[in-house]
């Protein structure tokens, strides 16, 4: 059984190294830190702080605009080099807020999914591991840029752009606190319906573009999907629209200062919510990516920051779906029950009228109604997350009758319940 | 990689730094192809299960080449698999590194005797980081990502563009052909 | 009718799906956190293999070739020669190739006079796999520094600070409980 | 430098059928997140439904039974863990009974009791490693992360007595290869009396969630025919409606002594045979708690006596392992070791299925159907 000749020659021997065990080289690891539910709030507090910042500039910018004496403004309306500077303006900030959000997203993701499953999650780099989304983020910018050799290159750059856009556009029409919105338009209601398609294009092309099978079954699965869910997500906008009678969200928001739009509008509410997971494209309505059956769907052959922009894409909807949600069915930036009381006005109450104090009480009235926004938005962003940790993933076909023959009937209903409502109440 | 592409350092010290800093946040975020072949996959999944949770030091397993980083070479890779394992190595995009976990992988383990098993995936795809045990423990694995992860962020071993090894094709030819007794 | 309760149960089901989800964080961290705890491995779990040296600096290994007989994977190569000087032989060289090793035990199994143990230093990934192909010295420099080790006829054994080998106690073997009752039925004539 | 073209020819090789709508072939493998290692399936499919479907093995083919002709009958056993590396201890007892017999060893009663728990010890591991990744397939992360955390203390108390995690290396002929730790019992009790609280939240998010079952009753229709006519054991034959099952038809070790019956389901589909492996953790703890029970705690563990067989002399043993009947056929030549070593294993015959039940269904059903058939590569291709 002795082992042959040339196979003794083959062995060398080779001293042994000085120090051979292995010694960890690492920062920022704290073996004590707290490791309950303390921690995932502690990365929520991340979500408020940044998130909260980058909001804040939204206030501050349009007010910069019509500083008096500005040479952007006039009259309450902008110059042509004003509205060119706010337009270039508002959408780095938009970008840098769904991008920011998306990145807090998956950490915080990342840190729930190691709570339930009884372990850490991302923890040794940076403190309790909050630094790990940005090692990710520049890693991807870092890595090779590639394009398949068969693919449609064009197509194939542009599909996560789209998505991207997609998500950021929505962004800019959404009113975080009082008077906080980039653009207040008075058709809001439309422009989501319509800046989401283009995110739906985008899934769909680039699932074409890279010219792999699985990306295709993807990007087809994703149109019938996506296409489908735009139906019972458009009705139950248009339900609030019959229901507020405006279709400018800052109206909407408004008109919820007693009682949230969900109260009499539950059944449309919980339509939106289930067809907003689909366009999110979350477990149990992630069949585009079906990361077990399609590889990885649609993006199967994107990597380095083209991936990164679909990932952050979903992530920043993440935030956004249910942004949108809050504005239309919960209250937005007001506290609950604020037509009886509420302490923003007891803010904005502060000091003698246009003393410092006021315009101070009132910056800080507009940063409340924001934090009650970002805490029903972060709610509804775990509800999303806690789905996805338990569920598993619907058949396609199944997935087209929850959508046909569940959701569409419902949304009809509710639309129905709400004309009957506002006939008989307003 | 450079940002310059060159293997050497950059003489510019904004450069040099920026470099430095990429490479630390690749080896802060290193993703793992799931891509397992036999027994030590198992092991491999745990390695990501409660009780060892790669996922501390950002390893995240990724399905598709593509967005990978690292391929961990889980097993007995054979004649026929090894041209997969080749396809896939070219599939990922740079930078790119490849653990080799196992008796298997390393040297054809038990069964190097065997006619149709490759002789050590090193003959395949270049390898940086070799892991014994049939199979290992998963500490064992993540021992290995940590080696992996402390040569990805030290500035003196940065990673070279274009140092693609050329595979030893003649292992993975037909059966018989290399004279093996088995 | 039927529709709705059918929906009733379904929602009911997804809800206690997502309570088990949601409770298992109270089952705690299950998380062992290597590099900076280390694992509590029983000394029977053969990670790698050392060779013992007794306190006196003898070998214990009477190169008798059973290990190498007995090896699954043929990694063990020894040579030897007669010892000019009385009975035995001399170990000229002894080799484990654990790149190859199947981490069976099967050697440890047959070794008449334990002197091939299992260790618990699961810590052998390298850059360079020659570093693993273990002569002698690599295989006595194991036993050096393992804390303690196992071999089927001594059981448990280490080394206390004086350098001496010393048998672990019975409560510490993983020998069974049959051993304990001997002890026990012992204790009891007594 | 690519792979030259010569060394790259597939050898299964689907020419799309050009008809109403346009097939495309999809390969499903060897590197996919669902087939459970190196297997590729080349599809054809119809939009999402499936016309055509070709099973490919070999791309884990290591020359298990070669090997083996040429190694010794104790040195067999360490290789034996490799094929089934899921259960890799139920793999050896086959083969450690078909050499028991042929050398006329007697196992000692205990280590009969020993080696029983741990069979069925290991079914329990084994189904905990297919929830885990099954319920991956299926799109859910959590499952698997819970089957493996538990996992994970099963396969502390294996280590603590046999020295292995996954592949122990621990039976032998004529009993075990060393005495179990003084606390193995106890370990093995207490476990389970922490694992039967936990199974029904397994079964909360697997067999009676509402989203399963609608990916899995009436899916992948497994007739009792088909069934036996393809050879299929293990859990995907009783969830046919076909009671056999070798520990009851051809009791060994201690399995006469146990008290259990065999666990059948009538549907056939992917949730019966979900259901019934779900039913099999329970019925493996109910049955290692009877061997705890039944266990004498003193006396020998091992029977010892030189292997030595006959020229000519050959013996086919099989044993009822977490996927089914692995059989293990010995010839011997009168040497140290087996002339001819031939596994019957349970994986290979239950694959050769899967043509049969994957075509004309949806793509995502494929794997849903792929997954619940349990299968292992290294025992399929060996």
């Amino acid at each position: 059984m002795a082992l042959s000749s040339d196979k003794r020659s083959q062995l060398k021997r080779i001293p042994i190294p000085e120090d051979r065990h292995f010694k960890p080289q690492l920062v920022g690891y704290n073996p004590k830190t707290p490791n309950r539910l303390a921690e995932v709030l502690a990365h929520s507090l991340l979500y408020f702080v940044f998130v909260g910042l980058l909001l804040l500039i939204y206030g501050v910018l349009p007010w910069l605009f019509k500083l008096p004496g500005s040479p952007l403004a006039s009259g309450g309306s902008f110059t042509t080099t004003g509205a060119v500077l706010y337009g270039i303006l508002a959408a780095v900030l938009s970008f840098l807020v769904a991008a920011v959000a998306a990145l807090i997203l998956i950490l915080v993701l990342r840190k729930y999914l190691g709570l339930v499953q009884n372990r850490y999650g991302p923890m040794h780099n940076g403190p309790a591991g909050a630094f790990q989304t940005i090692a990710d983020a520049v890693k991807m910018v870092a890595k090779e840029d590639f394009v398949p050799g068969k693919a449609d290159a064009l197509v194939f750059t542009l599909a996560p752009l789209m998505v991207f856009v997609s998500a950021f556009l929505l962004l800019t029409i959404i009113p975080f606190a009082p008077g906080w919105v980039l653009a207040n338009l008075n058709v809001g209601l439309l422009f989501i319906v319509a800046a989401g398609t283009i995110g739906a294009y985008g899934v769909l092309v680039g699932g074409w573009s890279i010219n792999n099978k699985f990306g295709l079954l993807g990007g087809l699965r994703a149109a019938a999907q996506l296409v489908s869910y735009e139906i019972p997500l458009s009705i139950s906008l248009l339900t609030v629209a019959v229901w507020v009678g405006s279709l400018n969200l800052m109206d909407i928001v408004e008109a919820q200062k007693l009682w949230w739009t969900a109260i009499p509008l539950l059944i449309s509410a919980a339509v939106y919510l289930i067809a907003s997971l689909a366009e999110i494209k979350m477990t149990p309505f992630d069949l585009p990516e079906a990361e077990s059956e399609l590889v990885a769907g649609f993006n199967t052959e994107y990597s380095g920051m083209r991936f990164g922009f679909f990932f952050v894409a979903e992530f920043a909807e993440l935030f956004l779906l249910p942004a949108i949600a809050v504005v239309l069915f919960f209250g937005g930036y007001y506290q609950p029950l604020a037509g009886f009381w509420d302490f923003a006005d007891v803010l904005r109450g502060l000091g003698a009228e246009g003393s410092t104090l006021n315009q101070f009480g009132g910056l800080l009235a507009s940063a409340y109604g924001m934090l009650w926004f970002l805490l029903k938005t972060a709610l509804l962003s775990y509800l999303v997350i806690w789905v996805r940790a338990t569920l598993p993933r619907f058949r396609d076909d199944q997935l087209m009758e929850l959508c046909w023959k569940v959701l569409i009937p419902l949304s009809l209903i509710g639309l129905a319940v709400a004309v009957i409502l506002r006939l008989v109440f307003k | 990689m450079g940002l310059l592409g060159s293997d050497r350092r950059p003489d510019n010290i904004i450069l040099g730094k920026l470099d430095d800093l990429i490479n630390l946040a690749r080896s802060r975020s290193m993703w793992p192809l799931t891509f397992g072949i036999a027994c030590c996959a198992i092991e491999m999944m745990n390695s990501s299960a409660p009780r060892y949770d790669a996922d501390r030091f950002g390893f995240f397993y990724r399905n598709t080449p593509r967005q990978a980083d690292i391929m961990i070479v889980s097993g007995t890779v054979n004649k026929k698999m090894g041209k997969r394992v080749r396809t896939l190595y070219e599939q990922m995009a740079e930078p790119k590194w490849v653990i080799s976990m196992g008796a298997c992988a390393n040297q054809g383990g038990p069964f190097r005797q065997g006619y149709s098993v490759v002789e050590g995936v090193d003959k395949i795809v270049p390898v940086d980081v070799y892991v014994p045990g049939c199979p290992p423990r998963p500490e064992a694995l993540l021992q290995a990502m940590l080696l992996l992860r402390d040569k990805v962020a030290d500035p003196e071993k940065r990673y070279i563009p274009g140092t693609l090894m050329e595979a030893d094709f003649d292992v993975l030819a037909e059966p018989g052909k290399d004279g093996r007794s088995l | 009718m039927n529709l709705i309760t059918e929906a009733a149960k379904a929602l009911r089901d997804i809800g206690k799906g997502m309570a088990v989800v949601s409770r298992a964080a109270e089952k705690g961290k299950h998380t062992n956190l290597y590099p900076f705890e280390m694992p509590e491995i029983p000394p029977v779990s053969c990670q790698s293999l050392a060779l013992i040296i007794e306190a006196d600096g003898t070998d214990r290994c009477v190169s008798c070739l059973a290990c190498e007989k007995v090896c699954p994977s043929q990694v063990i190569t020894i040579e030897r020669t007669r010892n000019p000087e009385g009975k035995g032989f001399v170990l000229e060289r002894f080799d484990i190739d654990l790149v190859n090793c199947m981490y069976c035990a099967a050697c440890v199994e047959a070794c008449p006079v334990s002197a091939i143990v299992t260790i618990q230093d699961f810590e052998l990934s390298t850059y360079d796999l020659q570093t693993l192909k273990a002569d002698k010295a690599f295989l006595d420099e194991q036993g050096r520094r393992a804390k303690q080790w196992y071999s089927p006829k001594l059981g448990v054994e280490y080394r206390n600070e004086q350098g001496e080998i010393q048998v672990a106690p019975l409560e510490q073997q993983p020998g069974g409980e049959a051993e304990l009752l001997k002890q026990a039925d012992k204790e009891s004539d007594n | 430098m690519s792979i030259p073209a010569a060394l790259m020819t597939g050898p299964t090789v689907l020419e799309p059928v050009v008809g109403k709508t346009d097939e495309m072939i999809v390969n499903l493998g060897p590197q996919h997140p669902a087939t459970h290692g190196v297997l590729q399936i080349v599809l054809g499919v119809d939009g999402e439904r499936v016309t055509r479907a070709v099973p490919h093995i070999g791309f884990l083919h290591r020359n298990h039974e070669k090997i083996e002709e040429s190694r010794s009958y104790a040195q067999v056993i360490p290789y034996l863990d490799r094929m089934d590396y899921v259960s890799g201890l139920q793999n050896e007892l086959p083969y450690c009974l078909a050499v028991e017999d042929l050398a006329g060893l007697e196992v000692p009663e205990r280590a009969k009791y020993i080696r029983t728990a741990m069979f069925e010890f290991n079914r329990i591991i084994s189904h905990l490693v297919w929830v885990g990744t099954y319920m991956l397939d299926l799109g859910a992360i959590t499952p698997f992360l819970y089957a493996f955390r538990d996992r994970e203390m099963a396969l502390d108390i294996i280590e603590r007595t046999t020295g292995g995690r996954m592949l122990p290396n621990y039976f032998t002929f004529g009993g075990v290869r060393r005495d179990v730790h003084p606390k193995f019992w106890q370990d093995l009790l207490d476990f389970l009396d922490y694992f039967e609280k936990v199974v029904p939240e397994y079964e909360t998010l697997t067999v009676d969630a509402p989203v399963f079952q609608a990916r899995s009753v009436g899916v992948g229709l497994l007739s009792q025919e088909l069934a036996v006519n393809h050879g299929i054991s293990g859990p995907n034959l009783r969830a046919s409606g076909v009671a056999h099952d070798l520990r009851k038809d051809q009791p060994y070790d201690a399995y006469p002594e146990l008290d259990f019956s065999v666990i059948t389901r009538d549907e056939g589909d992917v949730w019966a045979r979900s259901k019934v492996r779900m039913d099999e953790i329970y019925q493996s703890i109910d049955l290692i708690r009877q061997c705890a029970e039944l266990a004498p705690r003193s006396g020998p563990y091992l029977a010892r006596g030189r292997v030595k067989i006959e020229a000519g002399e050959q013996r086919y043993r099989a044993a009822e392992i977490s996927r089914g009947q692995l059989g293990v056929y010995i010839h011997s030549d009168g040497g140290t070791g087996p002339y001819r070593s031939k596994h019957r294993s349970p994986s290979f015959v239950n694959l050769q299925i899967i043509p049969d039940l994957f075509i004309g269904q949806k793509f995502s059903d494929v794997i849903a159907i792929l997954g619940s058939i349990d299968i292992v590569l290294g025992e399929v291709d060996r």
